[in-house]
């Protein structure tokens, strides 16, 4: 490994915050995708569930 | 418009059914991908890879800005490309592809910009820094908010499917120049700085946790792509027959 | 009396020469919902088709789609390809300009094709009963009178085929006569005439294209 | 086809005179705007004629967003736009006979104004020529791009700034080519990259917008 601990790690001689500020925003939008497709598909079952069941009393 | 023949596995991926059960299987290989390459590469380039001797560790940010910036530029190629396929051969499956790239590029260029801000404090001092890059990156997001805005501008699917690709081609042809002008731009106005990024003449250890991010990144984005299209075709296709048999079966 | 067309034909395989326009299963779905399906239809010269059904039954989406401003998704639409000049369509909205005069609306319209010339404005005009009415702003004009002028488009073109789309709504009971006259002369010399209408044409063999019964044969 | 394409430009100019409001709005904003620098930043003479080049552009780009929506806005609503589409002649001609009128009311006018305006900003004299140049290359690049963006929103209903979002990123070359021709004129250097630059934008533009603009309109229609 690079460093030697993790402390040094994670300070980066001063620039540790930007780095792992940049990937958690990277892994965060990579969150973000994958939350809004898993809301937009519970919708779209729900949605054409309904559609189903209206169609069979319809 | 071009009516040539086609070959039949293209007509074949433009069958909404098939494509659904297709890109269902595909789903957990492209998981298990991208999964173990970004894990890698995030490892590789955070812990593992050397620091610069001029920026030092915040170096390190190359390896999250630059497979973004390559992703948000490919993503516009790529949808301007399927709305030009669904407009000439009429595909369905084509606009419905485009219509799923569009978050998922937007959000990718909206990591690039916010990674080369985030660079250029420690390399120039301040957030924001008139770089050639960053500022095509900003141009690509307008482009990126005007192809939603439309998208929600239009109600009817089929007309915005088709407004969309317009702008989009429209977009495409543009991009080149726009990025060429802010170029020239960048060097009339500031002789040439330190640019972010100097891809060709880095050690191989510092290259290599690129390359792996980079694929990483591309599995991602199929990844999410083929998610998002599924659910697209679930909002499009739910009279269909095959859909409803679907969800009788309880296997959506 | 009004014979009732029988509905689906068979698909032609050939194209009949004498027909103006081969319509083969035709469909049109606006959003998700399908108005027409598999609706097949001959249009030969000298013939009136009057396409009824309720609102909102596709009317004015079968005349789009035959004039060509509703693409085809399913279904072809051909022409028959010795007309140089094969349609006309007339919509709700007229097409014409308020801020212009009758006479320089029919001028810009009728550059479309090419063709221009004043006197035979003038004498369209006249046709269609807005004598006097030449140099009078369009948007000063009554909805009827409109109406006319736009109808009066139809004496300056040559196509054989009229698409109009309710012509005769907010025209007065003579206008009625006057352009049912001159539906009849054109059918005679050759045309071909599909309009839809909620008022019934008190005209002869009259051919009647009614989309909601065919909506009603389909479902069931 | 030429006789349809003077007869197309004649009617929308036409149209125009019976109707001044709609195309004098967007010039006395464009004067509006410029004079609300020496306000908002300095009035004195150093600093303005640095800016002027800049703010010229800025203006003239947001005034012909204002008129864009003049191009198909009226005639999508009175049912003329399925007549011309509909019309024997070539579709592209439609859109170059509506740019054409469009570029006439807007940026014709914009050129003719922008002496004045920049005798406000204490621009150089020996500059003006190569302003009115670059001017004069520039805008019917915008009326161009803009008429596209114009088509598209046919199919909107209420599309607000929708349309200056949708074309503003086009106007990025021709406002950096555009302000840098004005800027090496009021410095005194040769200018003739830039101008060369900016035909070669107008010459792209001529041939990738009319078929996207009338692409847009037939897309537009599909109302139905």
């Amino acid at each position: 490994m690079y460093f030697q601990s993790f402390m040094q790690a994670f300070h980066m001689n001063g620039h540790g915050v930007y780095v792992w500020g940049c990937y958690g925003l990277f892994l965060l939008m990579i969150a973000w995708n994958f939350w809004r497709i898993r809301k937009q598909r519970q919708l779209q079952l729900r949605r054409l569930l309904q559609v189903r069941s209206r169609q069979e009393n319809g | 418009m071009a009516h040539f023949k086609l070959p039949r596995w293209f007509h074949q991926l433009g069958s909404p059914k098939w494509f659904y059960q297709f890109a269902g299987l595909l789903q957990p290989w492209l998981a298990l991908i991208s999964l173990v390459l970004l894990f890698w590469g995030i490892m590789w380039g955070l812990l593992y890879a050397p620091a610069d001797y001029q920026q030092g560790n915040s170096f390190r940010i190359i390896y999250v800005h630059v497979p973004t910036a390559i992703l948000s530029q490919s993503i516009f190629m790529m949808l301007a490309v399927a709305g030009a396929i669904g407009l000439i051969w009429k595909i369905k499956m084509a606009f419905i592809v485009a219509r799923a790239c569009v978050p998922i590029g937007a959000s990718m260029t909206v990591i690039a910009l916010l990674t080369g801000a985030i660079w250029g404090k420690p390399t120039w001092g301040t957030f924001w820094q008139w770089d050639a890059r960053l500022t095509s990156t900003l141009v690509l997001l307008f482009l990126y908010l005007g192809i939603l805005a439309l998208y929600q501008a239009i109600s009817d699917r089929q007309i915005a499917a088709r407004a969309t690709a317009i702008l989009s081609l429209v977009g495409l042809v543009n991009l080149p120049v726009i990025k060429y002008s802010v170029d020239w731009w960048h060097t009339i106005h500031q002789p040439a700085t330190f640019t972010l990024t100097q891809k060709p003449n880095m050690p191989a250890e510092m290259y290599l946790p690129l390359i792996v991010m980079v694929s990483g990144i591309y599995a991602l984005f199929v990844l999410l792509l083929l998610l998002r299209t599924r659910n697209e075709i679930l909002a499009q296709e739910g009279r269909s027959g095959w859909l409803t048999k679907l969800l009788q079966e309880g296997h959506a | 009396m009004n014979i009732d067309a029988p509905l689906n034909f068979a698909p032609y395989a050939k194209q009949s020469s004498a027909a103006l326009l081969q319509v083969n299963r035709l469909a049109c779905e606006r959003d998700d919902r399908m108005l027409y399906q598999n609706l097949s239809m001959l249009v030969h010269c000298g013939e009136i088709w009057h396409i009824k059904g309720a609102n909102g039954v596709g009317k004015t989406s079968l005349l789009r789609q035959l004039s060509g401003l509703l693409p085809l998704v399913h279904g072809q639409v051909e022409w028959n390809r010795q007309l140089e000049c094969p349609f006309i369509y007339l919509g709700h909205k007229l097409g014409l300009k308020d801020h212009l005069s009758a006479e320089e609306n029919l001028a810009w319209l009728e550059a479309l094709s090419g063709v221009s010339n004043r006197i035979k404005r003038l004498a369209a005009l006249d046709k269609v009963g807005m004598r006097g009415y030449e140099d009078s702003l369009v948007g000063h004009l009554s909805a009827g009178q409109k109406r006319r002028v736009a109808l009066a488009r139809l004496h300056l073109t040559q196509a054989s085929v009229w698409l109009l789309d309710e012509p005769l709504t907010a025209i007065d009971q003579s206008g009625i006569l006057v352009q049912q006259s001159n539906l009849r002369q054109h059918t005679q010399q050759g045309g071909a005439v599909l309009l839809t209408s909620h008022q019934d044409l008190d005209m002869a063999n009259v051919r009647i294209l009614n989309l909601s019964a065919l909506i009603k044969s389909d479902q069931c | 086809m030429l006789k349809y394409y003077l007869c197309l430009v004649w009617r929308d100019l036409l149209l125009v005179m019976r109707q001044p409001a709609a195309v004098f709005n967007p010039l006395v904003f464009f004067v509006l705007v410029v004079s609300l620098f020496p306000l908002g930043v300095t009035p004195q003479a150093s600093q303005l004629s640095q800016l002027a080049a800049g703010v010229i552009w800025v203006a003239a780009l947001l005034s012909t967003l204002l008129s864009l929506d003049l191009i198909f806005r009226s005639d999508y609503d009175d049912g003329s736009l399925e007549q011309l589409l509909l019309g024997s002649q070539p579709s592209w001609l439609l859109a170059l006979a509506k740019v054409t009128a469009h570029w006439l009311v807007s940026g014709l006018p914009l050129v003719i104004l922008a002496p004045i305006v920049s005798s406000m900003l204490f621009m150089p004299y020996h500059a003006l020529p190569g302003m009115l140049l670059a001017l004069l290359l520039g805008t019917p690049t915008l009326s161009l791009f803009g008429a596209v963006g114009a088509a598209l929103m046919t199919g909107v209903k209420d599309g607000g700034i929708l349309l200056s979002l949708l074309v503003l990123p086009w106007y990025i070359p021709v406002l950096i080519f555009g302000a840098s021709a004005v800027q090496a004129a009021s410095s005194g250097m040769p200018m003739n990259a830039q101008l060369a630059l900016l035909g070669a934008l107008l010459i792209f533009a001529l041939m990738v917008t009319p078929a996207a603009t009338v692409a847009a309109l037939r897309v537009g229609q599909m109302q139905g």
